[in-house]
C-alpha cells in the first residue's frame, strides 16, 4: 500500500467549509459537522441554523457569559449574533423540510451508492431508539452534504452498495467529505472530485464497498494542519 | 374579569386525570415546566401519555414522572442523552412503551390537532421504518406518508412573561415547542417566570395570545438559577 | 293576527349580547352582529377576534386617533385594547377551525331544521362569489349563533327544511336571535324558547318554513328600546 | 456580505415572467405591497395568476394590474367589496378566471407549500360547493376534504421594518398573509417602510426570519400617509 496520510476529524471538517458561500444558511449536525465552523472564511457571512429555534447561532459563549436559555440542538450553550432570530419548532421544521435552508451537513454511518443515507441508528434493540431532527433535515434540504470517516474502526466501508443501519432517508445526499476524498452523488454513480496525496483511485476503490468512478478532473485532497 | 393566574403548582394541574395525554414543552429542559411536572409527580395521577420532545435527563424533570411510574408511554422524538439512564432503564426492561416519531412531523401533527386539521402528508421518513404501517400517497409523482393530528388533554408549558388573559411571551430558545402545544390539548397550563400587568406586553410581540391558556402559574424558583450552574459547568469542562 | 311587535335589528344584537358570559371570546360576523359589542354588560370582559390578525378588538376611533394600520376583517378602522394581539392569518384560523373560540355570532341568509347555514352567497351567477372566513368561522366554533330577521322582505322563511342558496356548512348553528322568537337548534329539532310578546306559537310557526317546537319553559322575548 | 436591499421596485421585480404565479400579501390594502404591484404595471411582464386574498380595491393595487391586463387567473378568498368594480366587471364579462377558497384553507395551503407538505384534510368546505371535485377521506368517523399545497413562483410582500438580512416585523393587522407567503415561494420580495442596521431588530420579535427573504425594497412613500385620508374619510362618514 501506498504512503498516503488520511485527514484528521477538523480537517474533514476544513475541507467541507472551504465550499460554503457567502451568504449560506447552513445547519451542522452532531459529530465532525459542528467543526465546521471554525474554519469558514471570516470576510463571509453564514447563518447557521438550529433546530431548536435559532437562526444566527453564534460560538461558544465566553466564561460568565453562558446562558441556560441559549442552547442548540445539542443542548450545548452557544451564543446569537446580530441579525439572529428566535422561533418555535413549526418555524424551524417549515424551514428544513420546506427547503428554505441552504446546505445541510451531517455524520453518517453509512451512505449508499444513490445517496441513501443512515445516519440515526445502528439498530441496536437495546438502546433507546432516537431519530430527532435527522430525517426532516435530509428530506427538506436539496444540498445534504456528508462528512464521515471514509472507513469504521474495524475498517469497514461506509460507503456501500445498500445501507444495513436504518435508513434516514433514500436518495438524498449530495456530496460526500472523508478522511480520504471528496465524492459526490451523482445520477451515474459515486464521483471521485479528490483524493488524498498518495492514494491511489483503485487503492480507495479496494477500500469501499460502493462502486467508485473517477472523475477526469480529480484533484488533490489537501488541507492545512489542524 | 378574566384572570387566569392561579397560586400554587398543585392548583395548576387539577382536574388532569390518570390516562390522560399530557403534552410538555420544552427542548430538554430548555423551555420545560420543571415546577408543574414536580406537582404531577407529588399528585396521585398515574398511567399517563406523555407528548414531549425529550424524555427527561438525569434525575430531573420528565425523568421524575418517570421514575415515580407515573408514565405508561412517551410519544417523543429523542429520549436518548448523555444523561437519559432513567427511559433508558425503563425501555431496556420493557416497563415503558415508546413512540419515537421524526421531530419535524412530532411538532406538525400536534400543530395540525391545534389548528383543527384532519391530518397531513410529508415526504419525511419514506421508505425509512417511520413509514412502517402508515399510509402512503402519491401526490405529483412522489410518495407521502400520511401523518394524523396528535392531541393532548392537556398541555404543559414553559413561557417567559404572561398577563391575566394568558398571553405569553418567551425567552430565546426555551420557546421552542411550546406555542404550539399551547394551541393543542383542552386545558393549556402554563408556568412563567414572571406576571406583568394586563397591557405591558406589547401586542405585536405577544407570541400566544391568551385565548390559547387556560391558567397561568408563576414559578417559585426562576430555573435559570437552578440549571444555570449545571449546565454552566457541564460547558466550562467541554470548552475548557 | 294578534298584536306583536318585532325586534329592531339592535334589540336582536341586544338579546344575543344578554348571553355572553364574562372572559368569553368570541368574533361577530358582519351585519347584525356588528352591534353585538354596544350591548355587552361593561361589567364583564369579553375579547373580541377579528380574522385579519387580531384579539382584543376595541371599539371604533375617535376623531384624529384613526390608524389605517388597524382595521378589522370588513376593512373598517377599529382599536385595539389593552392585553390585545397582533398575529397572521395562518394562527388567526387555527383559533377558529381549532375551536379555540367561544362563540361565533354571524348573519345568515337561511338556516335549516338541522342547523345548516347559508349566509355567504345567494347563488347570483352575475356576482362575484366571495366566501372569505364564513366557512371557516362555523366549522371551527362549537357554540355558533346566528342573528336574522325571521322573514325576508318579501315574507319567506329564512328558517327552512333545506337551504336553497350554497351552504356555508352543514349542522352547525346552535341558536338563532330573530326579530320574532330565541330558538335553540336541537337534536330532535327547533326548540322555541323566547318569543316576542303578543306572538302566539302557532303565529310563529305560520311564518315559518322549518318545523317549530314549543318549549315547555318558553319565555317572553323583550328588548329595551334601542 | 449579505445585502438583500434593492435599491427601486424596478430591480425589486428583477426575474418575473409572464405566467408566473404571484403570492400577493394584504387583507384589502393593508399590508399589501402597493409600489411592488406598480412596478409590475409597469413592466412588460403578462398571463399572471395572481394568488392574494382580495382582488383589489377601487382603482388601487390588484385593481391597476387587472386594468393593465396582466391577469389571467386569480386565486383569492374574498374579491367582493363596495369598491371591487373592476373585478366584478371583468368576471361578469368572463374575461378574468376566478377560484375562490375559503379563507382559511387558502392560507393553509400557501403554509403547506412553504413547509414542505403534500396536502391537509380540513372539514371547512364539506358538504358545500367548495368540496366538488376534491377528494373525500373518512378520518375518525368525520368527512374532510384534501387540500393541496399552493406555491408561488413569487411572493410580494409588505413589511414595516427590514434589515439588510431580510428580517422582518410587521405592524398591527397588517400582518395578516404576509408572513406565510414569505415562506411559499422561489422568489420572496419585500416592501417595506424602514431598513434598520443588522442587529437593531429584536431576535424575540423578528416574525419573518431573514432566511424566508430575498429581496427587501424601501419604498417611496410610506402609504400609511397616502391611504390614511381614504380610510379616515370613509370611516368618519360612517360613524359621523
Amino acid at each position: 500500500m501506498s504512503n498516503f496520510k488520511p485527514l484528521n476529524k477538523k480537517q474533514i471538517a476544513w475541507r467541507a467549509a472551504q465550499d460554503i458561500a457567502d451568504g449560506c444558511v447552513v445547519n451542522l449536525g452532531i459529530g465532525i459537522p459542528t467543526f465546521i465552523s471554525d474554519y469558514v472564511n471570516p470576510e463571509i457571512e453564514v447563518i447557521y441554523h438550529t433546530e431548536n429555534g435559532m437562526l444566527g447561532m453564534g460560538p461558544a459563549p465566553k466564561r460568565g457569559e453562558e446562558d441556560f436559555y441559549l442552547q442548540n440542538a445539542s443542548k450545548e450553550l452557544v451564543t446569537i449574533v446580530k441579525g439572529g432570530s428566535y422561533f418555535d419548532s413549526a418555524l424551524s421544521f417549515t424551514m428544513m423540510r420546506g427547503g428554505h435552508l441552504d446546505i445541510v451537513f451531517l455524520g453518517a454511518f453509512q451512505v449508499s451508492e444513490e445517496g441513501d443515507i443512515a445516519n440515526w441508528s445502528i439498530g441496536e434493540k437495546s438502546m433507546v431508539p432516537s431519530v430527532g431532527g435527522a430525517m426532516d433535515l435530509v428530506v427538506g434540504c436539496s444540498d445534504v452534504r456528508v462528512l464521515m470517516q471514509h472507513c469504521t474502526k474495524d475498517n469497514r466501508s461506509r460507503l456501500i452498495k445498500r445501507c444495513t443501519y436504518p435508513l434516514t432517508a433514500k436518495k438524498v445526499v449530495k456530496k460526500i467529505y472523508t478522511d480520504l476524498a471528496v465524492i459526490d452523488v451523482t445520477p451515474h454513480g459515486l464521483l471521485v472530485k479528490e483524493l488524498v496525496e498518495g492514494l491511489s483511485f483503485g487503492e480507495l476503490q479496494n477500500l469501499t464497498e460502493a462502486k467508485l468512478i473517477l472523475d477526469n478532473n480529480c484533484k488533490i485532497l489537501k488541507a492545512p494542519a489542524t | 374579569m378574566i384572570n387566569k393566574c392561579v397560586d400554587s403548582a398543585k392548583n395548576a394541574i387539577k382536574n388532569i386525570k390518570s390516562r390522560d395525554n399530557i403534552l410538555i414543552g420544552g427542548f430538554g429542559e430548555c423551555g420545560a415546566p420543571l415546577e408543574l411536572i414536580d406537582a404531577l409527580v407529588d399528585s396521585d395521577i398515574k398511567e399517563l401519555t406523555i407528548i414531549s420532545n425529550n424524555a427527561g435527563i438525569a434525575d430531573r424533570g420528565t425523568s421524575k414522572l418517570l421514575q415515580a411510574k407515573k408514565v405508561k408511554k412517551i410519544i417523543c422524538s429523542y429520549p436518548r442523552s448523555l444523561d437519559s439512564y432513567v427511559v433508558d432503564d425503563l425501555y431496556k426492561k420493557e416497563l415503558i412503551e415508546l413512540e419515537v416519531i421524526p421531530q419535524g412531523t412530532f411538532i406538525e401533527r400536534i400543530r395540525a390537532a391545534g389548528a383543527g386539521l384532519g391530518g397531513f402528508y410529508t415526504l419525511v421518513g419514506v421508505g425509512t421504518m417511520m413509514a412502517e404501517g402508515k399510509e402512503i400517497k402519491i401526490i405529483e409523482g412522489e410518495e407521502y406518508i400520511f401523518e394524523k393530528p396528535l392531541k393532548g388533554n392537556v398541555a404543559l408549558i414553559k413561557a417567559y412573561k404572561a398577563d391575566r388573559w394568558g398571553n405569553l411571551v418567551y425567552k430565546k430558545t426555551a420557546r421552542n415547542f411550546n406555542p404550539v402545544m399551547a394551541t393543542a390539548a383542552d386545558l393549556v397550563i402554563a408556568e412563567v417566570d414572571e406576571i406583568v400587568e394586563l397591557g405591558e406586553l406589547d401586542p405585536e410581540e405577544i407570541v400566544t395570545p391568551g385565548v390559547f391558556v387556560d391558567r397561568v402559574y408563576k414559578c417559585k424558583k426562576v430555573y435559570d438559577d437552578l440549571l444555570q450552574n449545571v449546565y454552566v459547568k457541564k460547558h466550562q469542562m467541554k470548552n475548557k
